[in-house]
């Protein structure tokens, strides 16, 4: 639940710090499972947010089309 | 001499405070001193200045106090360059040098104007131009229009209130216009006060005086000069068109920045997820199985090794030991313990020999040596009480002798005894 | 309701910002969608402001008031 | 139960720590074989540990990838 | 009894010592044989101990093998 | 019974002693048959003692070669 | 008795010097026939002597053969 509340980029940026502190390799091997999980955890975080993103701006987009299709048609060809 | 023409150059001006004007006018034979009183200088366009050569019309008369001929000037007009060319020049040249036209005065116009204000006259193709041309553009704005006489001797007065009224008002765009004309029918845009109420115009001001070609005092100190009335218009507001025009771009725009974000953070988030450690987790571990095996199979080798070394440490000495079994040592010892008891017995019984040899000898020669030999040969020993008889003296008569022979004693007495010389030299 | 008091001007403007915000592209995913959302809205209020209004206000000021005018007619006076 | 408790890269160490000891030759037979012993031990827990971590990351890994399967597919597309 | 408490090594030394004392050759006999009955019991005692260290390995190495040889496997293929 | 505790090595060098003085063959006769006597005990002596340790040697030897030779055999094949 | 005691050496000498004596030929007659006599006893004496110390001797040589024979034995197979 309080992962939901986590911002994209705050997530995005915990995941970043994981990959680099995984990549440095000299983490204990208890440690790096747990941040593999946790990492694992917030690619899931992020991943869901990108994709409501995207349905929403498809949503907002399509919208948003409603009523201007007139001028957009008129404009747009 | 009344109303007389005289042409000749201006020296020696002088504008009294009273607006009275004195000078004198010369040719190259003569000089006559002038004065313009106040009431006839505010006719003149120009301002008079030395070197100037003008045509005057006025009265000579002889000035008492001096007693000299002085002319009186009715008019003057510039000789050769019109009077209003001067008259534009010379106001330009004093409002550029107060910094009227300076850009950084210039007011800057909203880009979305709620409300416009025309000065101009209310009829005619000017006023028409501008308000369809808004309509058209833009209808969003309310449009003022403030009559003004642009034309004529109330014209510069006029200009001046309608600008000044607007000013009292909320307007975001003042568009002070008119359409084409003679330089005279456009002549109070040049005039100062028209210009100087521009200038303290708080409202962004836009001129379109006359036609392209024209050029007015207003227009340079207006925030911005348009060509024409309908150029004023299409200045003072954005079209409508263009403006849907850009709400379309925006929208794709938007939509176009935000789906482009979210793709570029999907990318990293992709970058992300298939980087190594995420991608290959098992290589997390993988590094120490191997490190982990080669160190128990050290573990065991070292372990083994050190056994080993132990154990041939161990082998060594206790084959070392077995070669130093006391045995040799006891067999040594027994052969050396029999030697010397072969030797001690042989020194034993040598000795026993040697002193056997030595009584054997010392017997044989005291057996040669013994003194019972000589009685072997007859003689014999006489002994008295068990001494030796040497002389007859040593004996009486009636003594008991023994006398010991080779082969036994004879047991006698003495019968007599008999002295001989020999007996009696020996004895002595 | 707010929205229609909104004035044309001040709308174009938030929408202009709110362009200016996404296109430097380091706004944060959620408030992207809530400025795309927002921008949407402004986008609709200036189109139907714009789209709305027909016919130009125009007045003369005679005596110290605003008088109205028929353009045509007005300029025929 | 206490070994349970120790970090798998404490374990490793010690047992390379025990190695280096043997290696350098003059162990004493009964204190070699205790430090065989030892590292006996710490060599199951590592192998334990290592077993542990490949269990738990393949069970991380397949929850992991039920979801992103979608994101991949979308984005890679 | 005690001597099962010497330790391997202190053995060792003490039965070199005793051979290096018999190579010498100026003991007399019956120290010789003393020590030589001394040599033979830490012989005795070294070797016991021998015994007794490769049946641990043995046992040891026995119990060790039956775990890592899964992992060997493991990460073998 | 005094003769018992003097050392083989003693005895030897009595005996040796006692050969020498027979041999400088001026040795009256009386003491020389007591030499020869005295020789002849500190002889029965050594060869006592050096049986002794014979036995004893013979007997160390078997209680020693009991055990060893299954460690020759087991570390050899 | 007292002649007893005299050690065969003494006897011997002064044998020795009874035939020196002798030998020099001036002796008395008397004197030669007591030293004689004399000389005669000594070598009496001297010859038990001997004699007595043969046999002593041969049983202490029967004594001491008696047991090195085994040793020998016994170490030479």
């Amino acid at each position: 639940m309080a992962e939901k509340e986590i911002m994209f980029n705050q997530a995005m940026e915990q995941l970043e710090e994981i990959v680099r502190q995984l990549e440095q390799g000299d983490v204990p091997l208890e440690e790096a499972l747990t941040l593999y999980q946790k990492g694992m955890e917030l690619s899931k975080v992020c991943h869901d947010k990108l994709q409501n993103a995207e349905k929403q701006l498809v949503t907002m987009m399509q919208e948003g089309k409603e009523v201007p299709v007139n001028l957009e048609d008129g404009s747009a060809k | 001499m009344r109303d007389v023409y005289v042409k000749g150059e201006l020296s020696n001006v002088k504008i009294h405070t009273s607006g009275h004007i004195y000078f004198t006018l010369k040719d190259d034979a003569s000089r006559l001193p002038a004065v313009m009183f106040s009431a006839n200088a505010k006719a003149v366009k120009f301002k008079p200045e030395s070197g100037m050569t003008v045509l005057i019309r006025g009265d000579v008369n002889v000035y008492e106090a001096s007693g000299q001929y002085q002319l009186y000037t009715q008019s003057m007009q510039s000789d050769g360059i019109g009077d209003y060319y001067l008259a534009f020049e010379q106001l330009k040249e004093k409002l550029a040098k107060e910094g009227l036209f300076n850009a950084a005065h210039k007011k800057a116009f909203p880009r979305f104007p709620k409300r416009i204000a025309v000065v101009t006259a209310p009829t005619g193709a000017a006023v028409r131009d501008i308000c369809i041309t808004l309509n058209r553009r833009y209808p969003l704005a309310h449009v003022v229009i403030y009559p003004t006489l642009v034309q004529g001797a109330q014209a510069t007065q006029s200009i001046v209130q309608s600008i000044q009224a607007a000013n009292q008002k909320d307007y975001d765009v003042l568009i002070v216009g008119r359409g084409g004309g003679s330089i005279e029918d456009l002549w109070s845009f040049n005039e100062e006060a028209v210009a100087r109420a521009i200038y303290q115009s708080r409202i962004p001001i836009i001129s379109a005086i006359g036609h392209e070609t024209d050029t007015t005092i207003a227009d340079f100190v207006s925030d911005l000069r348009a060509p024409t009335p309908t150029a004023a218009a299409e200045l003072a507001v954005p079209s409508k068109a263009e403006l849907l025009d850009r709400l379309l771009n925006y929208r794709s725009g938007m939509y176009r920045t935000t789906a482009n974000a979210i793709a570029r953070e999907k990318a990293s988030l992709e970058r992300l997820t298939t980087s190594f450690p995420l991608a290959y987790p098992d290589r997390l571990y993988r590094p120490f199985i191997e490190r982990v095996e080669r160190a128990t199979e050290s573990l065991r080798r070292e372990t083994f090794q050190q056994f080993n070394y132990a154990r041939e440490r161990y082998k060594n000495l206790d084959k070392q030991l077995a070669t130093r079994t006391p045995e040799s040592r006891i067999r040594q010892s027994a052969l050396e313990l029999d030697a010397l008891k072969k030797r001690i017995d042989q020194l034993a019984a040598l000795a026993v020999r040697d002193n056997t040899q030595q009584l054997t000898s010392a017997m044989r020669t005291l057996d040669a040596l013994s003194p019972l030999k000589i009685m072997d040969r007859g003689y014999s020993i006489t002994y008295k009480d068990d001494k030796v008889i040497k002389s007859v003296e040593q004996v009486e008569a009636g003594d008991r002798l023994s006398i010991s022979m080779k082969d036994g004693v004879l047991k006698t007495t003495v019968s007599e005894r008999i002295l001989t010389s020999e007996g009696e030299r020996q004895d002595g």
